[in-house]
């Protein structure tokens, strides 16, 4: 019987290697595998890539990563929101990476990883600054530039509901990056408010298919 | 027309203004800051569809007291509240409606607009914070009509419409309309087109707080906000 | 108010240029907007190239639009299916053009359009006669061919439910091509079941979001 | 062992065989044809999940009569169902499964394979027939494994594993594994390794049906399907 459910938060980040790329879905506090970002800050992995779309807040979670010295670079697009404190002292100490990319970049490369495409041309940065250093070309009179797939090792993820198989629904906004980065690593792991029987949601609306996950650990949370 | 004052809009009566714009069955996305107040000011009765780069489509009002929901955010991460008709989708998804001119119009905000109608809205470049640059690009290039609002000039009076921008673009030759707390003006190949001014401005006094030519166009009107625009109720 | 309902199926195809192109959903029989099909054959638009999956069956929709020498082309992916011979007829009389294109590159190709991008790099068909005379270029060493975006001029689409805005629902594999043609066209039509009121539909679980709809006409069917 | 005949193996022996491969919690997609076969010989208890094209994740077997539903069609449009655990996705996340690397085995049919694993499936330049393409190529593409099965030669008796191929090619240095009607053969970087051999069937006769050169894996073992395998329960 498959059952992707594992019962700790530990065995759901074992085996998350030394520079790992980290893919860290939400949008500000919300959608965010909080939980999971401290069971890998438990863990112990070093040197890691994070891709997110901010860079952690306050003094847990993402934050708490980058204080203890193991994130070696950051993808995202706003690194400024909300008490950043912890992004800002490492930056600052030069002690990580940041490359920036226009947001919708980020997550149109990690989809164009998952669609197994070799990459794409997009208007957005072309002729600024963000766009230097990127292979340009003019399409149809606009000028492109070209993005490469964007891949994790390891992809986390927060949900509501989960089923053994591993298909997953969201709240609201909480969605927004989790459906996306789900599809795009070699191992996704999810945090849950819960779990329901196999057959019990809906099949027109699961968001993330069970093909994309690889493990679920039920953290509690809203019901 | 009610009575008005010869001051410089303020930040209610700019988002007013850009409101007055967006027509019956537009899908806009507001940027942070004075454009997200835009929503408060789309005229009763007018059925306006608003996007949220982290997935909704359908964004409603802020939420009223006691009925926040922390799974509501919107793209300044402050709390919203979703329409009747509205619904979520993935990021991915949220940037293909952006990108893809989906939108209708995306309303931004601006550190400076070129006379070609080049935006520069995401760094001042300073070096004691890292650079962030969101959605910004996304929004410069996606929409069918993109425009900004902003203030006419910096704090220190200097022109923010200029010739060529001095910061680093945000997106070149995709500015259409500017909203700023004196005048409404279009960008079009012929240059900068006055189409509005607030009452006592005259197109020297707005060319001299403005670095490329303005014209005035034949049919210029009074730029005349109610002096406290009332806010839609949720 | 906005209401995107029209009264007729005439008035759903109204101004359909000669020379459009139509991107027409379904797979197989499920799916296909056979009501709008027959509407375009009434409104006489000619010289149109179709992008389906599959070239028409029996002599109903796209089929009768093909027998009466409306179509210049056919792009899909797969036109040997059911009764064909519509198609097969004019194929073999020369009367229309088909481009025969990977079934998934034809979804990615109208995406990619819908999404605004300039084209994107795919490994399917790199190195095979149907990627003769695209662009290859070797990507983390595998071939890959250069796909352009396809757009349609108008989307025919198929749904189960919508409300006034245009949001859509379809039935289990009904769903199939409708969501990414409808994107993916200036002009997005759809025939429907049933209307239901606005804020009826769950928002977590609306496949088209409104945004992408034009005109929606009630055609009846499973309620 | 059961009772066995030294036959070559019919189609629904072809796709037991191949089915017994099928691992617990592997995402599948079966081609059109023999491969759909498949479905009904994985182990009783075995969970596999079958992909369809047209965007099933979960299909299950052949409705029960009765029990038809129009809204159920598999890649061949022939009626299908769902089971509990399954979902629908369009068609671009259908296609985003097969060629990202998301399914774990891809079942094909095909009309010739290469020594190096290259496969031609998709057409045989019949002139008096329009060609169709379908999913085949990405389908080839994309899976973790990609595998075949075929009868070993054609209805006049030629080889259909060849150095070359002589159709066109669906895609190149794809195919991992062979079952036919006599054997299981791997393609391997150092040359096809047979696996299993039906009773009675020799690597000298084997290799006289087959262009390339063979080599016989040390541990190599009888191809035994049941004479009637038992389709699962619906």
């Amino acid at each position: 019987m498959i059952d992707k459910q594992v019962k700790t938060t530990a065995d759901a980040v074992a085996g998350v290697r030394d520079g790992s790329t980290v893919l860290v879905a939400g949008f500000g506090a919300v959608g965010v595998p909080d939980i999971l970002l401290d069971a890998l800050h438990e863990q112990g992995a070093r040197e890691l890539t994070i891709v997110a779309n901010n860079s952690g807040n306050g003094d847990y979670g993402l934050a708490r990563l980058i204080s203890s010295g193991r994130v070696a670079k950051v993808i995202c697009s706003f690194p400024r929101s909300g008490d950043y404190s912890a992004f800002l002292h490492a930056y600052r100490a030069k002690s990580l990476e940041l490359e920036l990319l226009p947001q919708g970049t980020i997550s149109e490369r990690m989809r164009c990883h998952a669609a197994g495409l070799g990459g794409f041309f997009s208007p957005v940065s072309a002729g600024t600054k963000l766009g230097e250093g990127k292979e340009t070309r003019e399409i149809d009179g606009r000028l492109h530039v070209f993005e490469k797939p964007l891949k994790g090792d390891v992809a986390l993820i927060k949900a509501n509901k989960a089923d053994r198989w591993g298909n997953l629904s969201y709240i609201k906004s909480a969605r927004n990056f989790n459906p996306v980065m789900a599809m795009a690593a070699d191992l996704t792991v999810v945090e849950v408010d819960q779990m329901v029987e196999l057959g019990e949601m809906n099949p027109e609306t699961i968001v993330t298919p069970s093909i994309f996950v690889d493990r679920v650990v039920v953290v509690g949370g809203k019901a | 027309m009610t009575s008005q004052s010869h001051e410089p809009l303020n930040r209610e009566q700019m988002a007013w203004r850009a409101a007055q714009d967006l027509k019956e069955g537009d899908y806009v996305n507001l940027g942070i800051g004075i454009p997200t107040l835009a929503a408060s000011y789309v005229p009763p009765g007018r059925e306006v569809i608003f996007h949220s780069e982290n997935g909704i489509l359908g964004m409603g009002p802020k939420p009223e007291p006691g009925k926040e929901d922390p799974y509501m955010v919107d793209a300044g991460k402050n709390l919203t509240t979703l329409v009747a008709g509205g619904c979520f989708v993935h990021h991915a998804d949220a940037f293909l409606m952006i990108r893809g001119g989906h939108l209708d119009v995306s309303l931004l905000g601006a550190f400076e607009v070129s006379a070609s109608g080049d935006l520069a809205n995401w760094t001042t470049e300073d070096p004691a914070f890292p650079p962030g640059v969101g959605g910004a690009m996304d929004l410069a290039v996606g929409a069918r009509a993109i425009r900004v609002i902003m203030e006419h000039t910096s704090k220190k009076g200097e022109p923010r419409i200029l010739k060529a921008c001095t910061y680093p673009l945000t997106a070149a030759n995709c500015v259409k309309r500017i909203y700023t707390n004196l005048a409404v003006i279009d960008v079009t190949p012929k240059g900068l087109v006055v189409l509005e001014m607030i009452p006592g401005m005259t197109l020297e006094k707005l060319q001299a707080l403005t670095e490329p030519p303005l014209q005035l166009a034949p049919d210029w009107k009074v730029l005349a906000p109610p002096v406290a625009p009332k806010a839609r109720a949720a």
